[in-house]
């Protein structure tokens, strides 16, 4: 597979190629086989590389195994310490980046998700997940420092992806969808505060905020990644991106050649596009990127609250607030805001059902305490009986 | 019927009014058996219905399901002591190395809206988990997820381990999740198979004929 | 399948949807099945239409399968037949129009082209598929007018998309699929000669010369269609279409959907893009074609060929031949031409290998004679030993 | 040797010279078996090494093969008079259904071209056509191909007659096209399979032990 796809990009004359490789869990729990199989990715695209001269990374993201337990202990165990063991091998097995989908909160997001439950839901990604992120980012970006390769960047993706998943199934709506997409801005932040560099991972398509307030290079995905998860976000992904990606093809073939092999061959055509645009100066960059955006932005809320005005707006009322928690409280009232002005003035577009649940979520929205401990002394009375462990985020016991 | 404070109380999710319905309904001399049918259920039908029709999002099913449980806590005794037949016993899991619980909740949550009680395994569950809760609980359904491909087999050696151990006819065995195919549950021997939540309910109420 | 990519369209807004059913071969051998399956399709798509408003139209291609025998009888016998049975029941059960991938010449095709002999290659697309389809399409129009449905076009698939399949896989010099495709465009005129009114086939890369000759709409598929075969023509089909299109999609499941929807969805996305930059206006949307052209020409000469200029150039020569050889004959000489040019004047990127392969090939289309009784005299000894019929042809015994 | 005029001849694909080349060797007291393997094959070989590099396409190997096989028409008497070995004997045809001659004939030649005797059966071959061929032509190895995965399930056919009619174990056999994978090979009990042509000589040879 790896070759078929290295093969494609070079018939194709693409530049410069970027390979993410995505554990599976049985190569977090035993690292030694996540090793070697990075090792033998890295080997083939070095060899591809050295043969055709085409500029060749490999990203390793090994998998959060944590929650592999319940509830999971996030800062010590078998779990953790094989993750560690992996992170720390991946520069020798040739691996020239580090990145992951951190899972800290989501043993409470979830059940809050499917409750369209805003107070959980800003308590996994307010405080839950940057509690554990800053905790373990500081713990790769030393590892990676140590041994010479790029602490790149976390992603929203087992938040946000799964709301956007279970909206595209008519399963929670589209609006709460968008509002988790903005409140899992401030988590990614953390892991650039510790010190990654990015790229950002492609399935966070919160990037472009990490790109507006981090000011950090970020792959995309659009409707490339169609094959791994059907979005309402083809086009404007595209329009901020500084690596266009796809994820997770399944090794079938088709009628031409192995699916990954196909959708390499689709990402080059989306970047000769771009890049064709952009070799006629910045007006003409410009001129795409509005075309990408404007072509989803109305049509769906997710979309809006990418495009880059909203973006820049947003991104603005996140810095000015000092802690996760009150970003997220941020990041939620302001994406409210922004649907509301959006069907207000701007013509996107919500069917009846939406708008009476960006309603409800606006009501939910407002009831968020601006006082951090207030609410958090709230949130840990209400999930005392929950599958987590307090203590692990380093918060005092129940 | 789509007046009485019952039914709107599902309808609407308030687990409160639901319970407070029960209670003045048959402090008015109401039938329990009467309340559950006419009302309650109904009320049910018509959310699975808003929610096939795209009307109704996941979180209004489950406050919906929570306002149906906590009225049919208070009608269940009655129910046992008039001899009627309770709807069902549904013991539900994912499969061996899967952690995927969104789904297998979801159908849990569904499964207690409409009546059944629910044993719900959690995560994570060896064969030898099933067949103990089976001999424990004596369940008419037993209902399995996953979520992935390769940890779908699990489905098929759990069906396996029931027969060995000469369970398999006890129970009618339902499986979903996102790699599930009919045909999939077929081959494996299954009885039944569910796209959706809301399926995996009508699912079960056809195999126990209700 | 069909109600899966359906739903998709609808999720996505799509406004207009063009459904193509291909037939396999056992369902023209036995048009019964054909009806059926054309029922089944033809009334889910008529439930959707009705159901979301979206516009609708359900294209039935029977395939060619007079060449199950060989040598095929071309005009009489049972596949034949079956053919015709097929045609004429089209409109009852449901199709909107009628197109087909005809094959008359193939057989004498497929040999000279792995043979890179340009004679064999004209004499079949020159001679045999144009007599072919000019009987052929004569009994689609009628049909289609006695029924009530639209004739739409037909495909060098079998012969150019074999090419340059041949030529993905290295098999062939990509100059010589690049002459082929050229080549392709007589006899596709054929059809619109006889009444077919489009859009053409997307499979018909050639389509852009059908729209500058003959005015005709045409369907195109490109970096869309990688599934069924990849290709180096990925944007700059888009450039002209009018319908965008995928092809054979393998009804495999993917993490999210099935294969079809998944393309669905990109096919969306694209046409959003190609929608959004023409409410620009006429300037934006040649901006966005130029990108789209320029982004593929010059690194393949199979895209060469597809550049707008190259189009009207070569097209304005093509009609000015009175027969579908002299045109064939012209297209060759004037495909040959323009990429010579190409490569001295306009940075057209050709290897060695394919540089050397492109003189031979001008060798070769020089010595076509201009004297079309004189050609088919040739032609006529040198395959008299070939597996084709020429009386089925109209032309006379060996 | 890469200048003798019998390896310039294959190599450029010049039949005729092919041929001159030979007479005028035979002519000069060479030994047969000497002009096909010190310079008939190592031209042919550098013909496949070319097409594997990217410098040759089908063509050219095509006019290579045919160079090839007018040398081998003057060479093979002799070569028979001398009791050296032929190289082979190959049946090849695409299975049953499957009208797709494109790669089989590409096959076919490229057999040809590495010295094999080749008997084409064409296409959509009943399994009991293959089985009349091999009771006729005794071949070393039975080749098959087959373009549409609705078509490939005729190669286990094929095998299945062949070993009801005791044929099995009296050909190798090699498998190819598009859809064809080496697992599938193994899954039918074939002996070989090649992705492209050039790859199926080199199994043909191994198969033979050349
Ligand atoms: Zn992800
Ligand atoms: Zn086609
Ligand atoms: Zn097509």
């Amino acid at each position: 597979m790896m070759t078929g796809v290295c093969e494609r990009a070079v018939d194709l004359g693409a530049p410069d190629l970027l390979v993410e490789f995505e554990t599976l869990p049985p190569m977090t729990v035993d690292p030694q086989l996540g090793v070697t199989i990075t090792n033998i990715l890295a080997t083939i695209l070095h060899a591809v590389q050295a043969r055709h001269g085409i500029k060749a990374a490999l990203r390793l993201t090994p998998n959060d195994s944590r929650d592999h337990r319940r509830p999971p202990p996030m800062r010590s165990g078998y779990y953790w310490e094989n993750m560690l063991r992996l992170f720390a091998a991946a520069g020798a097995a040739g691996a020239d980046m580090l990145a992951i989908e951190s899972t800290g909160g989501k043993e409470i997001h979830d059940d809050a998700l499917m409750n369209a439950d805003l107070e959980g839901i800003v308590y996994a990604l307010g405080v839950l997940a940057p509690r554990d992120m800053s905790f373990l980012w500081r713990h790769i970006v030393q590892i990676c420092n140590d041994t010479g390769i790029v602490p790149s960047g976390d992603t929203g993706c087992g938040f946000a992806n799964t709301a956007m998943a279970l909206a595209s199934q008519k399963m929670v709506p589209r609006v709460l969808a968008a509002i988790v997409r903005v409140a899992c801005v401030p988590r990614g932040l953390v892991a650039f505060n510790e010190g990654a560099v990015g790229p950002s991972k492609d399935c966070a398509y919160e990037g472009p905020y990490f790109k507006a307030i981090a000011g950090v290079p970020i792959s995309m995905e659009g409707r490339s990644a169609a094959c791994a998860h059907l979005s309402p976000l083809g086009n404007i992904p595209m329009a901020a991106c500084d690596c266009w990606s796809n994820e997770s093809v399944q090794n079938v073939r088709l009628l031409s050649a192995p699916a990954p092999v196909v959708s390499m061959d689709q990402l080059i055509f989306d970047c000769r596009l771009m890049n064709r645009a952009s070799l006629d100066g910045r007006e003409a960059s410009l001129t795409l990127r509005r075309w990408l955006e404007e072509s989803d932005a109305l049509l769906d809320p997710q979309a809006y609250v990418l495009k880059p005005q909203i973006v820049f707006d947003i991104s603005q009322q996140i810095v000015l607030q000092p802690t996760p928690y009150l970003q997220t409280r941020t990041a939620v009232l302001a994406a409210v805001e922004a649907l509301k002005q959006g069907v207000k003035h701007n013509g996107l577009t919500l069917s009846a059902i939406e708008l009476r649940w960006l309603d409800k979520l606006a009501t939910q929205s407002a009831a968020l305490p601006e006082d951090e401990d207030e609410f958090i002394a709230l949130m840990m009375r209400k999930y005392k009986d929950s599958p987590y462990i307090p203590t692990e985020y380093g918060l005092p016991c129940t | 019927m789509t007046e009485h404070p019952l039914y709107i109380a599902v309808l609407d999710g308030d687990a409160r009014g639901a319970r407070a319905a029960v209670e003045e309904a048959l402090n008015a001399g109401a039938d329990p058996q009467d309340l559950l049918s006419s009302y309650m259920i109904p009320a049910m039908d018509e959310v699975g219905k808003r929610f096939d029709d795209g009307e109704y999002f996941v979180p209004e099913l489950l406050i919906a399901a929570r306002a149906m449980k906590s009225g049919l806590e208070l009608l269940r005794p009655l129910l046992a002591e008039t001899g009627a037949k309770p709807v069902g016993t549904v013991i539900v899991g994912t499969v061996r190395g899967d952690l995927h619980d969104i789904g297998k909740n979801l159908v849990a949550s569904m499964l207690e809206g409409g009546g059944f009680k629910v044993i719900d395994l959690g995560v994570d569950v060896a064969p030898e988990k099933f067949t103990a809760a089976i001999n424990e609980h004596h369940p008419d359904i037993l209902a399995m997820s996953a979520l992935l491909t390769t940890t779908m087999p699990g489905m098929k050696t759990t069906i396996d381990v029931l027969k060995q151990d000469g369970l398999r006819d006890s129970v009618k065995i339902m499986i979903g999740g996102a790699p599930v195919t009919r045909r999939y549950a077929t081959e494996i021997g299954a009885d039944a198979f569910s796209e959706s939540a809301s399926g995996a309910v009508r699912e079960a109420k056809s195999l126990l004929k209700l």
